[in-house]
């Protein structure tokens, strides 16, 4: 079973970017969830935040063409766009704070049943990393977490309750992992598409919390 | 008008005392004062506060943890006490684990919220972030219409080092891109700010009252990074 | 990238409901969005709720005191009640000793800093404004490091009437000089953002990412002031 | 005696101006306080604010020549100087709050020995007008008041305890009258400048509070 192929990494990046809707304001944590801001759907209209204070930013600039002084939230350099703007620090976090972010997309260690997850500190560390995902994920209107499905060690990520300390309680709306894509609801988490070859009992094998089935569960979608 | 062109970065840092707090701005690397980190690292001044949005890089260049590595912080106050990537044990990291170097790990909007809240006179306020997780653990919460806040403080620096793209004669400063990031709350929050300028100095006058981010009020000493300088 | 651009004021402030809490800018007259206000006061929403450094001027030209006499506000949220000479009195003045129209007096500092609390997620903030006096009684007071502080609320509108220099289509806004005011809190402060704009509006990119007063997200209609508009 | 020659609206800013210092960031209220813009020491290197987010700005502009987007706190057109910058007004007022401002000019109905102030509110008169001066009187370094000496009715207005309601408690420190200058100690007026022609019993006669008279009492200094 651990053979079968599971989803790439950036294919589970499209699915959760394939959600977002005109006008929305998105905000793309380090890690794994730059890889959406590669996906735009081309029809849609979706405004780029970065919480160190650029509004409206394009793709990651070509090598050789990066511009020293634009950077986004995980250091990398992207473009200007037509319709960029420039914001300090705590104007930033109150686009943030202010309900203007439609959609945070964060990496996470863990997510549970509840819509807790924790993404910024490991117990048998000292310390952590916050940077902003505290206040994007207490107050960005949804939060969307893309993760592997389970540890290195092969442990379960989807718990009924978090073990590591929280980023924000009861916030996640939509899960993509390298096994499917699961919604939070008030019931739980609910396989919304398996990958393709797995089936729900074999995903349920390897996810701690108790999985909700839909009748209309579907294979999972992929970039067109 | 008073003159606060200072020749050398050096000058610039003279005289500051052990024991303060100094803000160092930076976001990626962007906007990082690394020719007055340079400075105070030549200058030696120990038991520091730095505020900073996390407790330095694991590259070749200067940036706070040179100071950390020197020994001349007493305690970090960041948003990153961690490395950014586990594998990388940075010189903070090191002394954190040896409890060799304190820190205090803050919400980054909450960070900048701090710093701007010293600035504007502001004694405190309500913030929803961090509202249910460890790090809202013994502070004063507050329903405020149906969401519960937590009270946060006002951060006040006694320095802060800021990297500008212009300046003029009275300390007004222009920023470019995301070079902005902290220097701007950062230079409001602080009793004295520092500047290293990327461009010449300019004469009052000819940068465009409209487009300030920091009024040469809050600037008390100007530095041109010199061709020799550091740049990147 | 949705259309922002209106063809009149008429077509911009059609629609807004009665009971609605509009945000007027403005201090002397300069950044006051005159057009916007003429074109409300034709639409003839009632029982509004005004929030404004003023109550209305005394002179010909429209301005919130147009909306007062029309008997259109049930209630003013401002930094000034009285006229600002006693001789002169204007319809506010008239109508709120008759108790036919509410007030609530804020000193000015605390009225940008609720509005500017409301668009940034701040719950509450403790000032020490106003501490002492007859505008702090019953409200909840602190001392803070040895000073005794006031809490104060964010102050939040449905719309709000915008006078700028230049837009682009993306709705990024430029102010010029004092008219800047109380415009870049208020677009924040509302949910709903029209913008009467002294210039064409020109393509988005034209306008320098360093120096936009309000970025667009923050704006939703915008009309540019026609040549027979409202220019003073 | 009401005959007497009292001390010209414009000497009496002029004798505030005259205590600015190098590097000041001077506030100025609305109305007379106007007046010490007038009058700046040209030695001196004093910084102008006004409320309405205005940095360093000159004198009032010749008719004709007026800005129309360029007014101070009074909304008078004044006029650009190098070195001026803009910000709005929660910015603005955090300079203000800041404690940025030396000194704040403001005028005032009555002045009590304790240094409260009363200039927002006639009781007989329903609201007030507060504009900045609440933040202003709270916030800056220093608060000096320019007013006449008396009502016009002839009624005192320096008095042992304020009757109006308060801009702020005790923090009044200079007062220019059309009388003489008033420090306020914590021992109550002082007397420091009589107008000419005036005594200090004659100057007693004309006020409620008890003043102090020092032995150091001098004629009040016109401007050079």
């Amino acid at each position: 079973m651990a053979e079968k192929p599971k989803l790439e990494r950036q294919a589970m990046c499209d699915r959760l970017a394939m959600e977002f809707q005109d006008e929305w304001i998105v905000n793309l944590g380090v890690g794994m969830p730059t890889l959406c801001s590669n996906y735009v759907d081309p029809s849609r209209d979706i405004i780029t935040h970065s919480e160190n204070g650029v509004i409206g930013y394009g793709p990651l600039a070509e090598e050789g063409k990066e511009d020293g002084h634009l950077v986004n939230a995980g250091g990398q350099f992207v473009t200007a766009q037509p319709g960029m703007s420039i914001l300090h620090h705590a104007d930033s976090f109150a686009v943030i704070r202010g309900g203007m972010v439609d959609v945070t997309v964060m990496g996470a260690y863990e997510v549970a049943e509840n819509g807790d997850f924790a993404n910024w500190r490991i117990p048998s560390r000292k310390g952590g990393g916050i940077g902003g995902a505290m206040d994007l994920a207490a107050c960005a209107k949804r939060v969307f977490i893309a993760m592997e499905h389970n540890t290195r060690e092969g442990g379960p990520k989807l718990l009924s309750r978090c073990t590591l300390p929280i980023t924000a309680p009861g916030v996640v709306k939509l899960l993509a992992t390298d096994l499917g894509l699961f919604e939070i609801t008030p019931e739980g988490f609910v396989l919304r598409e398996h990958a393709p070859g797995w089936n729900p009992e074999e995903i349920q094998e390897l996810t701690d919390a108790k999985l909700i089935i839909p009748p209309d569960l579907k294979e999972f979608r992929f970039r067109a | 008008m008073k003159n606060k062109i200072f020749n050398s970065f050096d000058e610039a840092v003279a005289g500051l005392p052990d024991g303060s707090t100094v803000m160092f701005p930076g976001f990626g690397g962007v906007g990082l004062p690394r020719n007055l980190i340079a400075a105070l690292h030549r200058q030696g001044a120990k038991n520091l506060t730095g505020v900073s949005n996390n407790a330095g890089a694991l590259d070749d260049k200067v940036d706070v943890g040179t100071l950390v590595e020197a020994g001349q912080m007493k305690k970090m106050i960041c948003a990153f006490t961690a490395a950014t990537h586990p594998s990388r044990v940075t010189p903070f990291v090191e002394m954190y684990n040896k409890d060799e170097i304190d820190a205090e790990l803050v919400p980054q909007g909450t960070l900048a919220e701090r710093m701007r809240a010293a600035g504007a006179g502001i004694g405190g306020f309500y913030t929803p972030s961090s509202v249910g997780t460890e790090l809202a653990e013994g502070k004063e919460h507050r329903e405020i219409n149906g969401r519960m806040h937590v009270l946060e403080h006002p951060l006040f620096g006694d320095y802060a080092f800021i990297r500008a793209w212009k300046a003029d004669t009275f300390g007004n400063l222009q920023f470019r891109l995301t070079q902005r990031n902290f220097n701007v709350v950062m230079a409001m929050a602080a009793t004295v700010t520092i500047v290293e300028v990327e461009n010449e100095i300019v004469e009052a006058g000819e940068l465009d009252p409209d487009h300030i981010h920091v009024p040469g009020i809050y600037v008390d000493r100007i530095v041109t990074i010199p061709p020799d300088g550091i740049w990147y």
